[in-house]
């Protein structure tokens, strides 16, 4: 199966490990991803935050690429980028107007008859089956918490993924490696997101919030789909424990890597040694042996 | 029909009226129920409230509102549009409180406007976002060099930051929709 | 603008109920408008025959107002809903038999709403007025009068 | 040939003054068919009226037309004018040229040119008049009430007592309602099973009233006075009359874990029960879902206790037709779960609440259960999950109610009284706990309400924050509540034991079925339509059918019974005449033209287009046409514009009259 692929920047950047994952895991599921062509950034945060034009046509110029290279369909790994597509996208639909005025920005017909995947969704395409077959490790009673963040699941009425409230489609993925999803308070809750440069407070404070209401509800990891919650949560838990020296390391996995692990890839390939906080109690959780097939 | 319509007979257009017509959300659809405030994350680090600065644009309090810190404080995390019981999307309305703001030079939090003003000059510049010249340029832009100073160095060594940045071939277009959007 | 002696005739197709009464309350408040209008006066729009304004037009009017209740307020539940859905199947008749829309026009008028009657009224004839008599279709009608 | 005289009243100076009456009558007689006229200063009066009387004998007039004040006035009195004469009072019409003329224009001349055109109007509308006879149709007194909560109690208790026979169809196995469910009422906190009992033994006992439970209305067919109902007795598997009501098949039950419906599900029932101790009837039902026999074969322990042999596992549902005059539907409501996606994906659910995740965020109904002597704690408050004492107890006002975007826009209305009452019970019982009540307005406008709210706010100390709450969760077992106080402006965390939502008051899931099957209009929502809501609040657009209670919006007790004695004096005012008379404008159909598309079927709003068949002679059907029930027909003449072959006519505004009244332009 072939399907668009546009990672967006973190993803050669700050999230390289999510990229590499994603590349290792899908190859390893047979699917081709086809990256789009001189994609160019969405904007992310600063665009929608200063110029609403602005933020509507980056994303229109890499939909309007997508159709030119013959692709249908994009996945897009990134929660935000994810988000900046499906609101652009749905934005053209409902005002033909913006969509004249994006379409003199870029030059181009702007087309919105692409679809847009984000992580969750990609796995949920796989068939199940596949994924139990080529499972090599386990991780049996291994707790985990699921990190939906904030732009998965929301706007829902124009994302239409999952419940807003209460998602439990990642969940399901998880169940695959044999881990254990916890039932927690702050799925959903947001991590602060790009203050985390210009407010670091504020990203400490709430992802400190995430981190501990997962720990006490038993939770060992914390499984994200989304480079910005990665980096918040990953990165920023040494600032966290310089102010709080109770505070116990929390290792955080991309959906990706997670799923790549029990497919038997190693740590190396799936970019595990990029973190911040030690992914060890992970690694060391997943038995060794090869789980008996059904 | 015969011609009953309201149409606005205005001398002025009011906060009100510009943010209705860059959203497309009347502001008096919102009834001041508080849910927003009540869920935000980031409520406990601003003065004053989301709905608040929602009201302070019904009462005609432009400038209060322009320069309400809160504006510049939202993640975007758009928890108060879903959940808000009036569907008003309370994310959008504070990106254009700060599209109006920029344009009008009123700017209370500098530092974050100039973090996406950086972070938007890397992408005029090279079509994707360049995160090593973005803290720089942030980093000068707001004199603020030691903040991450700790994680910098270990990004750079585990590849996570390049110095030189990745440039998209048609850097002519992105150029061009830059150009067009800030003439609007 | 035409000719300054022209007075425009206005036939208007109330309802019993909302517009009717309405405009019975003009008249109760000694409220003042231009007398071109005539009214006739039926249970409910939803009586309205797009051929009743066919005809009027033929028969020399150069405006024509259909006004009943409040969509909602209908004395008959949805009689007005039917003479708005009828409305837009009625837009092509019209085009078709080369009568000019903006001559005919609608309003809600309730039974309290003597005032808003005077305005519509008013404003109708003033619009009509300037849109001069309605001489293309009366032409075209002798042309091709059917006589019934 | 038609001999019209016309009339041309002065109205004093009212008319005179602006328009030129002498003139306008001259011009008139020059009208084709026009045979007399005259202007006279006040046509009303009785001078004026042998006036038309006397012309009518003279010159032999078989039209009038008098030219006057508007026909809501006086077409009244000039018709039976007419009618002292001799004319049929429909060949009589009038010409409005006084609030539609001398009133509204000040130019003489061009009122009186004005007022000779409308008469001229008029004059060619009459020749197609033909004389019509009011319509006179039987009456039934009986009445049908649907629903025994409150309201249907109240209403059938009104008419029977007024002496004349009710059906009380229930579809519960006892009847009332929601109010039997209830702790104690606002605003006067007295219990609500004490007051509401002996009403329902009232209506079980008194001999006009037929009480049918466990049952439904299936069908409607008829008219107003002459409406012919099939009831379906539902099957419940216990013979009434046979069954003492002994209870002992209860006991003996061996399924014991059925939630019950009556408890909210806070408590359990057995396959076979009585919703409640005081249920009207006592006869239990068998829930045939759970009942071991109807699903295994095995078990019968029920049938084996009786000693009357009153249980009947074979028994069928039994359709009754009865000949009701008036139906009454008091319906009621039903209580929002937000728990459960609707259908409806507009309706998406309260996630954030964590209802139906949280066993201690409850809703208000389940609140009165908890507070209720005759409940699962008898009356103590204690949370569910643990049988424990809330020490804090959060109420939410407003879940579901004038939300558009998860729920509904309306205000639900009753919420803000009740959830100051469940504060005040809870502080009444325990009294060193804490009540918050988190609103958005406070609606409190009836007798005695605000001073209750204040009660519950200045002397037990319930802490109201205005502010939506946003978010519910559970921590190391507190449900952490998260708000804003918008008046402060400052933000709110509240630890709480227990949650209790006030979730919205919505239509019963059937109502648009039961709408449907009674052809009455209902809201966006469900719930039923008045005809006018200040003038005719009790009233259907369809005759003869009423409406009492919640069915028709929230309402509170007070209101729900002022609705039903109301419902019940319209069913009696019909029941004090004989025959049903009513104007003779409706709708005919040409049979020989019809075509049968039924066009005219789809746009009456009040059903009252029949098929016909059209057979020969010999029996054989030639073709299906419209036919018009008069009864129901209200004249509104949609189906008239409708027709595509023009074969559909409204009697008194047929396209004839209206034709030539426009001709006369
Ligand atoms: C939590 C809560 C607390 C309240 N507290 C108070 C209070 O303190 N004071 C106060 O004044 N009011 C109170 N109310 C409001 C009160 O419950 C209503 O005003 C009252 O019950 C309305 O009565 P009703 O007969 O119209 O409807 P219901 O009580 O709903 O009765 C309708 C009846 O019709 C039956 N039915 C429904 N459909 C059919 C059908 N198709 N065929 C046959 N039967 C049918 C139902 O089974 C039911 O028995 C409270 C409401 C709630 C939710
Ligand atoms: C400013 C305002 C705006 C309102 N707007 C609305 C609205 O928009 N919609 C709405 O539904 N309601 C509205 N209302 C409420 C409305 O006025 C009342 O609901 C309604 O008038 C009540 O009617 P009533 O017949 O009970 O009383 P009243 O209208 O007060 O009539 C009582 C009659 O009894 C007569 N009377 C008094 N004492 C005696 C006596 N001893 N002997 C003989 N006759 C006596 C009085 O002269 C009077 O004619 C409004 C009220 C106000 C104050
Ligand atoms: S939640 Fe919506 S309606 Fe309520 S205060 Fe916020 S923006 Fe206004
Ligand atoms: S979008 Fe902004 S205002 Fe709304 S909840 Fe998130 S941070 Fe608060
Ligand atoms: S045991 Fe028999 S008589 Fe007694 S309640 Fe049950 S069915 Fe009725
Ligand atoms: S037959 Fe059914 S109702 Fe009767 S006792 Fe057994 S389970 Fe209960
Ligand atoms: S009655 Fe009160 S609680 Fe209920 S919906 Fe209305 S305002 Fe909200
Ligand atoms: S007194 Fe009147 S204005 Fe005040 S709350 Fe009550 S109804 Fe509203
Ligand atoms: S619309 Fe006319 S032709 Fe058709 S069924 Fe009705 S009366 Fe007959
Ligand atoms: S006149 Fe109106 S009510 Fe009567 S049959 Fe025709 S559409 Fe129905």
């Amino acid at each position: 199966m072939d399907i668009g692929y546009y990672p967006g920047c973190s993803l050669t950047g700050t999230a390289k490990e999510y990229d590499q994952s994603i590349r290792r895991v899908f190859s390893e599921l047979g699917i081709n991803l086809v990256e789009l062509d001189d994609w160019s950034c969405c904007g992310a945060t600063s665009a929608h935050a200063t110029n609403h034009l602005l933020s509507v046509a980056l994303p229109a110029r890499n939909l309007s690429l997508a159709k030119k290279q013959g692709l249908k369909e994009i996945f897009i790994p990134c929660a935000a980028c994810y988000n900046r597509f499906v609101v652009a996208k749905y934005e053209m639909e409902k005002n033909p107007g913006l969509k004249k005025r994006v379409e003199e920005m870029i030059e181009e017909k702007a087309d919105t008859d692409i679809g847009i995947v984000n992580m969750v969704e990609m796995f949920q395409r796989i068939d199940k089956e596949l994924i139990l077959a080529k499972r090599q490790k386990e991780l049996k009673g291994f707790k985990v918490a699921a990190y939906y963040g904030c732009l998965l699941v929301r706007p829902n009425s124009i994302t239409q993924f999952d419940d807003a409230e209460m998602p439990t489609s990642m969940e399901e993925i998880i169940k695959l490696t044999g881990a254990e999803p916890v039932d927690w308070n702050f799925k959903v809750e947001c991590c602060g997101a790009s203050h985390s440069i210009t407010n670091m407070n504020v990203v400490l404070t709430l992802s400190k919030r995430i981190i501990d209401d997962a720990a006490e509800n038993g939770a060992e990891a914390i499984i994200v789909a989304c480079p910005m919650c990665h980096s918040n949560l990953d990165m920023r838990q040494r600032n966290i424990s310089k102010q709080d020296s109770q505070h116990k390391n929390m290792p955080i996995l991309y959906l990706s890597e997670l799923i790549g692990l029990s497919l038997g890839l190693d740590k190396e390939s799936l970019g595990l040694g990029l973190h911040f906080t030690d992914t060890e109690p992970v690694l060391s959780r997943f038995s060794t042996a090869i789980v008996a097939k059904e | 029909m015969s011609s009953h319509s309201n149409a606005k007979h205005k001398e002025r257009m009011t906060l009100a009226d510009e943010i209705e017509e860059l959203t497309g959300i009347n502001p008096l659809k919102c009834y001041q129920c508080g849910k927003c405030s009540a869920g935000c994350p980031v409520r406990i680090f601003m003065k004053v409230s989301p709905n608040k600065v929602v009201r302070l644009v019904q009462l005609g309090l432009d400038d209060e509102a322009l320069k309400s810190e809160t504006i510049w404080m939202c993640a975007g995390c758009l928890t108060c549009s879903t959940r808000c019981p009036q569907n008003f999307d309370l994310a959008k309305f504070m990106d254009a409180l700060k599209e109006i703001a920029i344009k009008k030079g009123v700017i209370t939090r500098k530092d974050i406007l100039k973090f996406h003003k950086a972070f938007l000059k890397q992408i005029e510049a090279n079509g994707k976002a360049f995160e090593f010249g973005l803290i720089r340029d942030y980093k000068l832009a707001t004199f603020n060099l030691f903040q991450d100073m700790d994680i910098a160095p270990e990004m750079f060594f585990k590849g996570k930051i390049k110095l030189f940045p990745h440039k998209i071939k048609n850097r002519d277009a992105i150029k061009k929709i830059f150009d067009k959007a800030n003439k609007e | 603008m035409s000719d300054s002696s022209f007075e425009p005739k206005i036939v208007a197709f109330v309802c019993n109920w909302c517009t009717y009464t309405g405009a019975d309350l003009a008249g109760t408040s000694r409220m003042k408008y231009q007398s071109n209008v005539r009214m006739i006066r039926l249970p409910c729009t939803g009586r309205i025959d797009p051929m009743f304004i066919i005809k009027a037009f033929e028969s020399g009017a150069d405006g024509v107002l259909v006004s009943g209740c409040h969509p909602g307020d209908c004395h008959y539940t949805a009689g007005n809903y039917h003479a708005r859905r009828r409305w837009i199947l009625f837009r092509q008749l019209l085009k078709f038999v080369g009568i000019d829309e903006s001559r005919v026009f609608f309003s809600w008028v309730s039974a309290s709403e003597g005032k808003k009657w005077v305005d519509v009224i008013n404003e109708v004839t003033d619009t009509v007025r300037s849109k001069g008599p309605f001489t293309n279709y009366q032409k075209l009608n002798k042309e091709f009068t059917i006589n019934g | 040939m038609m001999r019209i005289g016309v009339f041309v009243c002065h109205c004093g100076e009212n008319i005179g003054k602006t328009v030129d009456c002498p003139t306008v009558a001259k011009e008139a007689i020059k009208l084709p068919n026009v045979v007399y006229s005259i202007d006279y200063k006040y046509m009303c009066s009785d001078p004026g009226q042998n006036m038309i009387k006397q012309a009518i004998a003279e010159h032999k007039l078989n039209a009038v037309v008098v030219a006057s004040c508007s026909p809501h006035m006086h077409e009244k009195t000039f018709r039976k004018a007419c009618a002292q004469a001799g004319l049929n009072p429909y060949m009589c019409e009038i010409a409005n040229v006084r609030e539609h003329c001398s009133w509204v224009h000040d130019n003489v001349e061009e009122a009186t040119k004005k007022a000779v055109d409308l008469i001229r109007m008029t004059v060619e509308r009459i020749k197609f008049n033909f004389p019509l006879s009011e319509i006179k149709v039987p009456i039934t007194k009986k009445a049908l009430v649907i629903g025994g909560g409150i309201s249907g109690i109240q209403a059938a208790l009104d008419i029977a007592g007024a002496g004349f026979k009710v059906i009380l169809v229930e579809k519960e196995p006892s009847i009332g309602g929601h109010m039997s469910q209830l702790s104690e009422t606002f605003p006067t906190l007295d219990c609500s099973q004490c007051i509401l009992t002996p009403r329902m033994v009232e209506a079980y006992q008194h001999p006009n009233i037929k009480l049918y439970t466990y049952s439904e209305v299936d069908n409607v067919d008829g008219f107003i006075g002459n409406f012919k109902v099939t009831i379906r007795k539902k099957a419940r598997s216990v013979k009434e009359n046979l069954c003492t009501g002994c209870g002992l098949c209860v006991q003996k039950c061996p399924i014991k874990k059925a939630p019950s419906e009556f408890d909210e599900g806070l408590a359990n029932r057995p396959a076979i029960y009585v919703p409640f101790p005081q249920a009207v009837p006592n006869i239990p039902v068998i829930d045939r879902t759970v009942c071991t026999f109807f699903k295994t074969g095995k078990c019968q322990m029920c049938k084996k206790v009786c000693g009357r042999d009153a249980i009947d596992f074979e028994q069928k549902d039994e359709l009754i037709t009865e000949d009701v005059g008036a139906i009454i539907v008091a319906t009621g409501y039903k209580l929002y779960k937000i728990d459960k996606k609707s259908k409806d994906a507009a309706v998406k659910g309260y996630g954030e609440y964590g209802y139906g995740k949280y066993k201690d965020v409850i809703d208000g109904l389940q609140f009165e259960r908890i507070a209720s002597a005759s409940g699962p704690t008898a009356g103590e408050i204690l949370r569910p999950s643990d049988k424990k004492q809330p020490k804090k107890v959060v109420f939410i006002q407003c879940v579901g109610s004038r939300d558009p975007s998860k729920g509904f826009e309306y205000c639900s209305k009753i919420c803000c009284m009740y959830t100051a009452k469940h504060a005040m019970l809870y502080k009444h019982k325990v009294h060193d706990g804490e009540a918050y009540v988190f609103y958005m307005d406070i609606r409190a406008g009836g007798k005695g309400y605000d001073e209750f709210v204040r009660r519950a706010i200045e002397e037990d100390h319930v802490k109201y924050i205005r502010g939506r709450v946003s978010r519910v969760y559970e921590k190391k077992g507190k449900y952490i509540v998260k708000g804003e106080d918008t008046i402060s402006g400052v933000p709110v965390e509240i630890e709480a034991d227990m949650v209790v939502l006030a979730t919205a008051i919505v239509a019963q899931p059937e109502a648009a079925k039961l709408a449907q099957t009674l052809g009455i209009p209902y809201d966006k929502y469900g719930f039923y339509a008045e005809v006018h809501p200040k003038l005719r609040p009790v009233e259907s657009s369809s005759g003869g059918i009423f409406l009492a209670g919640a069915c028709q919006s929230p309402r509170d007790i007070p209101e729900s019974v002022a609705m039903a004695s109301a419902a019940a004096s319209k069913a009696l005012v019909l029941f004090g005449n004989e025959m049903l008379e009513r104007e003779p404008i409706v709708a005919k159909v040409n049979e020989n033209t019809c075509v049968g598309c039924f066009y005219c079927k789809k746009v009456c709003a009040y059903n009252a287009i029949e098929l016909k068949e059209i057979k020969d002679k010999k029996g054989n059907l030639v073709k299906v046409v419209a036919s018009v029930n008069t009864g129901l027909c209200q004249g509104c003449g949609t189906c008239n514009a409708t027709c595509p072959s023009k074969s559909i006519e409204l009697i008194g505004f047929n396209d004839e009259q209206i034709f030539y009244q426009i001709k006369a332009l």
